[in-house]
C-alpha cells in the first residue's frame, strides 16, 4: 500500500489539528501508557490508519509473522512515534536496498572521493575518516540521536524543537513497530535507513578540515556536533518539528544533510586555518582514479538516498531517481563546460565535482519537480558550484580543503531554493504548499544554528583535545603521524 | 674508464639506449629522475588552485665505458637525445677508477 | 502481476493484427489526441488491458497515490506507447535496483576495467570517458533519444524503423503512466532503466580507440552516434520495430548493445589507426587491479542487466540471474584454460576478460535457455573470445586496443546465435518461435547498419573537429595533454 | 506472504514428526516420482502448504507466469525438496538484491580487502585468487555441490548426513519450482543465492596461504574442499542435516562459512608453513585504501548476507540489518580502542579488521538478538579477534597471513557461543530454543570435520601438485611467477 | 666543472632549489633515494608483526657546476638544507671531466 | 675519500647493506634503478601482443668511503651480492674531493 508522506501531512494546514492532537496524545501517554496507542491512532489519522484498520491488516498474510502473532495477544504499549507495522513487501525490498546503497555512498563512496584529492602522504588518514565516522555515528545513533531526532516528545511545547529520550539504545523498538510517518516499513529498517543520512552528514564535513586535524579530535567533534546540530535539525525538518509544521520541502536532504555539513565545514575551514603550505605547494589530487570511483559510488548510491526517501517503490520513487540521474549529467556537463572556458581543459576532477553539485542540488528536489525542472537545476547547480568552489574560495581566501562548503553548502541552497520555485504538484500533490520564501527560512534557521553550534563545539575541541595536528606531523604525513602505516 | 651520465627526455630512453649499444655499450642503468633547468614545468590547475610544477620527468642514464669509447659515446647520445628543442638535456663526463663484475670477480674493462 | 513482455507479445504471430492496429491508433492520434486513449486502449489489447479494467485497478490499494487521485478526475491523453500504470511494486523495487546495477557498470566499472588496462599516463583520460559519456548520453535520452527508441510512431509506415517525437523532452510522461510493455512499471523508471543501457553502449566503444581519440570528438560522436545508431537499432528490437516483429530474441541486449558497440568498436579501431608505437612499446596494462576492480563491477552489475530484463522479481528473472551466473564462470574458466596452454601462464587479465566474454554472450539468452544451456554458451565464448581477441587480431593486425571487438562483437554474436538453437521453451514460452535464421537476421542487419553508420559519422568528426589527439600529446600522455592533469 | 523459515521448523521438536514423514516421503519418491508431489505435500505440512493452497495460491495474479501456466497442466513430478513455487515478490526482489550484494563481497570486495594487505609484488595473484574462486565454484555448485548441500537424500538413514545426488546439473530445477524451506522463492534464485556463500568461504581460507600458494593447487584444492567439507556442513546445518534438527542456530552462516573457513585457514597456515622472510623482511599491506575499499563492500554486501537469510522483505529482515551494523560499528571501536593503547596509534588496518571481526560474529547471531545484543557481540568480537590475530599468532608463532583463523574463526567461535546467550524471542521465535550447549556442540562438529578433511585434502594436493611456489618464485614475487603480469 | 652530490630531507627541496638557483646554479637534477645512517627509520607495526625500517627516505640532488662555483654552492645548500637535527644530510664534491649540452653540442662551462 | 657505487639485484639489498656496515661504513644511500646488460629482461605477452622487456629492476647503491677503506667494501659488497647468476651486477669506484655533513658542518672523512 501507498505510504502516507510525514513530510506531506505536516505541509498540509488541515493536518496540523491531527498533529497538535498527535502532542495531546503524547501528553496522554505520558500520564498513561497502556492508553496511549488508541489515543494515538485516532487523533493522528490520516497519518495512521485507525485501529480496527490495523488489526485486519495484521491479519492479512503480508503482514510479518511477528505481528500475526501480536495479533492474538494484546499489542503492547508503544510510543508516540510509533505505529503497528503493516508490511509493504515491495517497499520494504527497496528501502533494505536503499539503506545498503546510502551506506555504499560514504564508505568506501565518499571515503575514495575525497582520498584521491589529498596528497599520497595522507591518504589512509583521510580514508579513515569516513570509516571510523561511519563506526561511531553508528553507536551513537543507536544510544541516543535516533530518539532525538525521531521520537516525539512527550510535551507539546518541546516536540516542536526536539525528539524524545525514551527511545534511547532503541528501548521499546520491536520488530512489528513502524514509524508513524512510515507505516509499511518495519521501524528497525526506518532506524537503520536514517541511520546512513546521520553518518554521511559529519563525513562530508571532514573534507573541509582534510589534511590537518587530529584523529582523536575528529572523534570527539563527530560524536558533539551528531547530538547538538544534526539531530535537533533532523528532528525540525523530518522529526515533526517547527520546520516540518512550516511546510519546509525537503525531499530527501538538502537542508539536514548538505546545507548543515556545508556550513559546519566552512566554519571549520575558517577556525582550523590553513594547510601548511597552501597557496605555495602544489596540492593537486594524488589520485583521480580514486576520486572516479568515490564519485561514481555517490552517484550510484545516491538512488538509495533519493529515491529511497520515497519510503517506497512507486512513482514518485521512479520520479525521484529520474531527476537524480538527469540533474547529475546536467550539472557535470555545465560543471565541464565553464571549467572548459575557464581553464582552457576540462578535467576528470571537474566532472566528477560537477556530478556530485548535482547529486547534491537535487536532494531536496527529488520528489517533487518533474524532469525538465530537473535539469533546470542540474544546469544552473553545476556552473554555480564551479564559481563557488574556485572564485569565492579565491576571494575571501579559506582554505576549505575539498570544498564541503563550495560544493555542499552552495548546492544545497541553490536546490532549496530551486525546489521552491519548481516543485511540479502534477509529480507530487505536497508540491502544492511549495514556496521560496519558506525554503529560503529553513536555510537561514539551518545556517545560523549549524553555524554558531559548531563554532562552539570546535571551541570545546580546541581547549581540551587541540584541533590540528603537530607541524612536523603535517609535513611527514597524517598517515604516518597519526596511524603508523604507509602506501607502499 | 670513464662515466657518461646523460639525462634526456624520457620518450627518448629507447633511441639512446640503442644509440650506446651501436657504440660498443654493453650495459647501462637507468633512472627516473626529476630535472629543474632551462625548460619549465607545466602548470597544473586544480578547482581555482594554480600550480607551476619546478620539475620536468627526465631520465638519467649511467654507462661506465673504456676510454677510447667515449668520444663514440657522447656522439652517439648527442645524435639519438637531440629534438633541438630546449630540455634535450646533458651529458656528463666523470672518471671511474675501478670497475669489478660481482658474478665473476673480473676487474678494469673486462667487468664492463 | 507478471508483465506481459513486449518483445513476447509481438514475437506472436496472431498480434501482428494488434499491433497493425496500433499503428491505426498511432495516426488516429495524430488527428485528435482525446480520442486516442480509448482507440489504443482497444486496438491494442492484450497490449494494454482495456479502460475499465484501467480505472478498477487504479481503484486498488497497490496503485501509487498520484494515480488513485487521477481515478478521480478524467485521466489526461496519453501517447500510444504508454499505459495506465497498475504498480507491481515488487517488480519495481527490483527494477529500481536494477536499474543502480546497470550503472554501476558503466562508472565506476567500465572505466576501471579499460582505465586499467590502458599506460598509466593515459588512466586518468579514459576514466573520464566512461565518466563523460554517462553525463552526456543521460541528457539526450531525455531530450530525444528515449521519444525515438520508445515512442511509437504515428505513421504506421515508419513505425517498424523509428520511433515518434511526441515525448522529446520526456513531455507527457506523468508519474501515473508505464510503458505498454511492461505496466508494472512506472514509465519514468522505464525510461530511467533503458537509458542506463543506452549509456553503456557508446561507453563499450571507447575501449577500441583508447589512448589516442580526442576528448571534444568523443562528446561529438557519442551524440551523433546515441541518436542514429543506439536509438534505430533499440526500436526496432525493443521499440516493437521491425525486428522484433520479424522474431528476433534478445532478452537483455546482446544485438542492440553488445554486437552494435562491437562492430562500431572495429570500424573506429580501423580508421583511426594504431596507437604511436603500437607493437614496439610496452603497452601491457598498467594497473590489472583496477581491471579486477572494473571486471567484478560489470559481473555484478550484469544481474541487473540481464535479470533486471524481465522487468518483474519473478521465475524468469531468476533464470537469468542464474543463467548469467553460470555462464559468466564457465567463460573465465574456458579462456584461462586455452590461455595456460598457449601462453603458459593463466593471467588476471584473462580470467578478466572471459568473465566478461561470457556476460556479453548470455545476454541475450539469459532468460531464454536453461543452466546446462548457459554453461555451453559460457564455455564456447571464453574460448572464441579468446581467438578473436588473440589470433583474429594478429592476423588483420588491427589495434583494437581493449578489445571492444574481440569480446563485445564476437561475443555478442555468439550468444544472438546460440540463443537461437539452446533456448528452452519451458523456461519461457517465448522460447518457443527461436530460430537460428532470424537470429542470424537480427545480427546482419546490426552489422550493416552499425558499421555504415559509425563509418559516416566518423568522417563527419573528422573532417570538422578531427579525430586522433596530436602526436606529441600522444606520447605526453592524454591525462596531461587533454586534461591538465596526472596521477601523483 | 512470510515464509516459513527452515531452520526455524526443524528447531521446533514438534515438526520432527513433519521431518521424519517428508524422509518417508523422499523414500516413496524413489518408489513412485508421480505419487510424491501429494505425498511430500501432506507430510511436510506446515513445511509445505496443502496442494489445494498451492492451486488458489498459483491462481492469484502475484504467482509466475510459468506457475499459471503448471496449475493449468499436470504439475510435472517434483524432487522431495522441491515444492510448488508461491512468488513473494517483495521477496523475490530483495533475495534478487542479495545475491548481487554477496557476490560484491568476493569480487571485488574481499579480492580487495586481502589484495592491499600483501606485498606489492603479490597483488595480482592475491586478487586473482578470489576471482578464479568465484568462477571455480559457481560450476561445481552447478554440477553437484547444490545437489549434495540442499537435496533431500531418499535414505532416511543418510540425509541427516548428505543430500541427495538428484539435482547434479541442476537437473529437475525448474522456473516454477522453489525450496521447501522458502517457498516464496524460485529455486533458481535460492541456488544462485546460496551460491554466492559457496563461493565466498574458500576464498576467504585464502587469507591463510596467501603470497605461497601455487595457483594450479588452489584450484585443486578449492574444487575437492568445496564437495568435501562445504558440501557436507552446509547440509548438516541449513539442508536438515543432523545438525539442524539438533537446534544448532546459525542465522547466517557463523558456522558454515567463518568457523568453517577459520578452521581450514589455520590447518593450511601449519601445513603450508611460513613465508620466506616472514619476522625479518617488511611484510606490511602495501596499500590500505585497496583494503579499506575491500573492508567497505565487504560491509555493505553484508546486509544480503545477514538480511538476505530471512529470505524475505519483513522486520526479522530488518533487525538482521540493523544488527548487523552495529555490530561491525562496536567491533571497529572496540578493535581501535585496544589497539590505540597497546600500539599508541589506531590504524586503518585495526578499524578494517575491527569491523569484519563485527561482521563475521553477527552473522550467526543477525536474526536472533535484539540491537543492545548485537553492540555488545560486536564490542566483545573487536576487542577478541585483536587478541587472536595480534597476540595468539605471536605465541604460537604460524603464519596466518591475512588473519583468516585469526578474524574468521574466533569471530565465528564467538558470535556463535554468544547467540546462545543473546537470543531474543521477541526478535525471532526460534530463538526460544537457544542453548550455549547446542551452540558448543554445532562448533566443536565444525571444528573437527574441517580440520580433518581439510588436512587431508592438503596432503593430496601435496603429493600431486605440489603446495607452494618455488623460492625463487617467492621472492620475485607471485605476480610474475604465476601468472606473467606485473603493476606497472 | 665539479658535481655537487647533496643528500637531504624531503622537505628540504624547495629551499635547497632555490639556495642552489641564488648561488648561480641553472639547473640541476634530482631523484627520491632511500636512505641509511644515524638517522634510523621508524618502526612499522600491523597486527602483532614489528618491523623496523632501515632506510629513510632522501632526495638526492645533483648539479654540475663550475669550479668556481663549487665553494659558494656548497655553502649555500649547507644553510638551506639544515635543520640541526640528525639526518640532514650530505654533500659531496666529484670532478667532472667533460659536459654537453644535447641541444646545442655546446661543451664545457657553457654548457651548464 | 672514494664513491663506491654498487649494482645489484632488489633481493640482495639487505645483505649488502650488513656487508657494508661491517666493512665500517657508517652510510649510504639507495636508488631503484632499471639496469640494461647480458641479463635480460622477461617477455611479458597480453591478449597476444608480445613485449620483451630491455631492462631488469636493479638497486643502486652509493657509499662515499675513506681511501682506506675501498678495498675492504670493495670485497665484503662482491661476496654479498653475488649469486653466480649473469646480473648480479658491477661495482664501481669514483674519487670524492670534498664531502660534507650538513648538520655539523664537518668536512672530510669525518663528514661520513
Ligand atoms: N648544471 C646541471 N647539473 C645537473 N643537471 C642539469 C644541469 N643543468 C641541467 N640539468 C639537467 O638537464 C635537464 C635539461 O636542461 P635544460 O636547461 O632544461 O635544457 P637544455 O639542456 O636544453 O638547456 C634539466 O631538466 C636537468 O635535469
Ligand atoms: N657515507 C655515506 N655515503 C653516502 N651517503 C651517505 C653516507 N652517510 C650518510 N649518507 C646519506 O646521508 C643521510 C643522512 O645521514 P645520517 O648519518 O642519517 O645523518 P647525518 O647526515 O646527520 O649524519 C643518510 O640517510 C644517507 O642517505
Ligand atoms: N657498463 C655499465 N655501466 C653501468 N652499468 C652497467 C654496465 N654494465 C652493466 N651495468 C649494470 O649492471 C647490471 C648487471 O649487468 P649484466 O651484464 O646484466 O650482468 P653481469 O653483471 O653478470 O655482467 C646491469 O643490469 C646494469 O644495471
Amino acid at each position: 500500500m501507498k505510504l502516507t508522506s510525514f513530510k506531506g501531512l505536516i505541509t498540509k494546514r488541515l493536518i496540523a489539528k491531527g498533529l497538535s492532537g498527535l502532542m495531546l496524545a503524547a501528553v496522554l501517554v505520558g500520564g498513561g501508557l497502556m492508553a496511549a496507542p488508541s489515543a494515538h491512532a485516532q487523533d493522528t489519522a490520516p497519518a495512521a490508519s485507525s485501529a480496527p484498520a490495523d488489526s485486519t491488516e495484521a491479519a492479512l498474510p503480508a503482514s510479518s509473522a511477528p505481528a500475526a502473532e501480536a495479533a492474538g495477544t494484546p499489542a503492547p504499549a508503544m510510543l508516540p512515534h510509533q505505529a503497528a507495522l503493516t508490511l509493504d513487501t515491495g517497499g520494504a525490498a527497496w528501502i533494505l536496498t536503499s539503506t545498503a546503497l546510502v551506506l555504499l555512498m560514504t564508505i568506501p563512496g565518499l571515503a575514495l572521493f575525497y582520498g584521491g584529492m589529498v596528497r599520497k602522504k595522507n591518504v589512509i588518514a583521510t580514508v579513515a575518516q569516513s570509516f571510523a565516522i561511519t563506526a561511531l555515528v553508528t553507536v551513537v545513533w543507536m544510544v541516543c540521536t535516533y530518539s532525538l531526532a525521531f521520537g516525539f516528545n512527550a510535551s507539546s511545547a518541546l516536540q516542536p524543537y526536539i525528539g524524545s529520550f525514551d527511545a534511547f539504545f532503541l528501548n521499546h523498538v520491536r520488530v512489528d513497530t513502524a514509524y508513524t510517518a512510515a507505516k509499511g516499513l518495519p521501524e528497525m529498517l526506518w532506524i537503520t535507513y536514517q541511520m546512513t543520512f546521520a553518518i554521511i552528514t559529519p563525513a562530508l564535513i571532514a573534507g573541509a578540515f582534510a589534511e590537518r586535524m587530529k584523529f582523536s579530535t575528529l572523534l570527539v567533534f563527530t560524536t558533539l556536533w551528531s547530538i547538538f546540530v544534526y539531530a535537533p535539525i533532523c528532528h525540525w525538518v523530518w522529526g515533526g518539528g517547527f520546520l516540518s509544521t512550516a511546510g519546509v520541502l525537503d525531499f530527501a536532504g538538502g537542508t539536514v544533510v548538505h546545507i548543515n555539513a556545508g556550513i559546519a565545514g566552512l566554519v571549520c575551514a575558517l577556525v582550523l586555518g590553513k594547510r601548511k603550505g597552501y597557496g605555495s605547494e602544489n596540492m593537486a589530487p594524488h589520485n583521480l582514479v580514486y576520486t572516479m570511483i568515490g564519485a561514481s559510488l555517490l552517484w550510484v548510491g545516491w538512488f538509495g538516498f533519493n529515491a529511497g526517501s520515497e519510503w517506497a517503490a512507486d512513482g514518485i520513487a521512479s520520479a525521484a531517481m529520474l531527476n537524480t540521474q538527469v540533474a547529475t549529467a546536467g550539472a557535470a556537463l555545465s560543471w565541464m563546460i565553464v571549467e572548459w572556458v575557464e581553464r582552457k581543459k576540462p578535467g576528470m576532477l571537474g566532472l566528477a565535482s560537477g556530478a556530485v553539485a548535482g547529486l547534491v542540488a537535487i536532494t531536496p528536489a527529488a520528489g517533487f519537480v518533474n524532469p525538465q525542472g530537473a535539469l533546470i537545476i542540474g544546469l544552473i547547480a553545476g556552473a554555480g558550484c564551479y564559481g563557488s568552489a574556485v572564485w569565492l574560495k579565491k576571494i575571501f581566501n579559506y582554505d576549505d580543503s575539498l570544498d564541503a562548503f563550495g560544493v555542499h553548502g552552495i548546492g544545497g541552497i541553490i536546490g532549496a531554493l530551486l525546489t521552491g520555485v519548481l516543485a511540479d504538484a502534477s509529480i507530487n500533490s505536497l508540491g502544492a504548499g511549495a514556496s521560496v520564501m519558506k525554503q529560503a527560512m529553513g536555510i537561514g534557521v539551518t545556517i545560523v544554528w549549524s553555524g554558531v553550534a559548531t563554532f562552539i563545539i570546535l571551541m570545546i575541541c580546541k581547549y581540551t583535545v587541540g584541533l590540528r595536528v603537530s607541524e612536523e606531523g603535517e609535513v611527514e604525513g597524517l598517515d604516518a603521524a597519526l596511524h603508523g602505516e604507509a602506501m607502499h | 674508464m670513464k662515466l657518461i651520465i646523460a639525462i634526456i627526455k624520457p620518450f627518448k630512453l629507447d633511441e639512446v639506449r640503442e644509440a650506446f649499444v651501436k657504440a660498443g655499450v654493453e650495459g647501462l642503468t637507468v633512472s627516473e629522475v626529476k630535472g629543474y633547468g632551462r625548460q619549465k614545468g607545466q602548470t597544473e590547475i586544480y578547482r581555482g588552485a594554480e600550480y607551476q610544477v619546478n620539475f620536468v620527468p627526465k631520465m638519467k642514464l649511467e654507462a661506465v665505458v673504456d676510454d677510447g669509447a667515449v668520444a663514440g659515446a657522447v656522439e652517439a647520445v648527442k645524435a639519438a637525445a637531440g629534438t633541438g628543442k630546449i630540455g634535450d638535456g646533458k651529458i656528463f663526463v666523470l672518471n671511474v677508477e675501478e670497475a669489478v663484475r660481482i658474478r665473476t670477480g673480473e676487474t678494469g674493462s673486462s667487468a664492463l
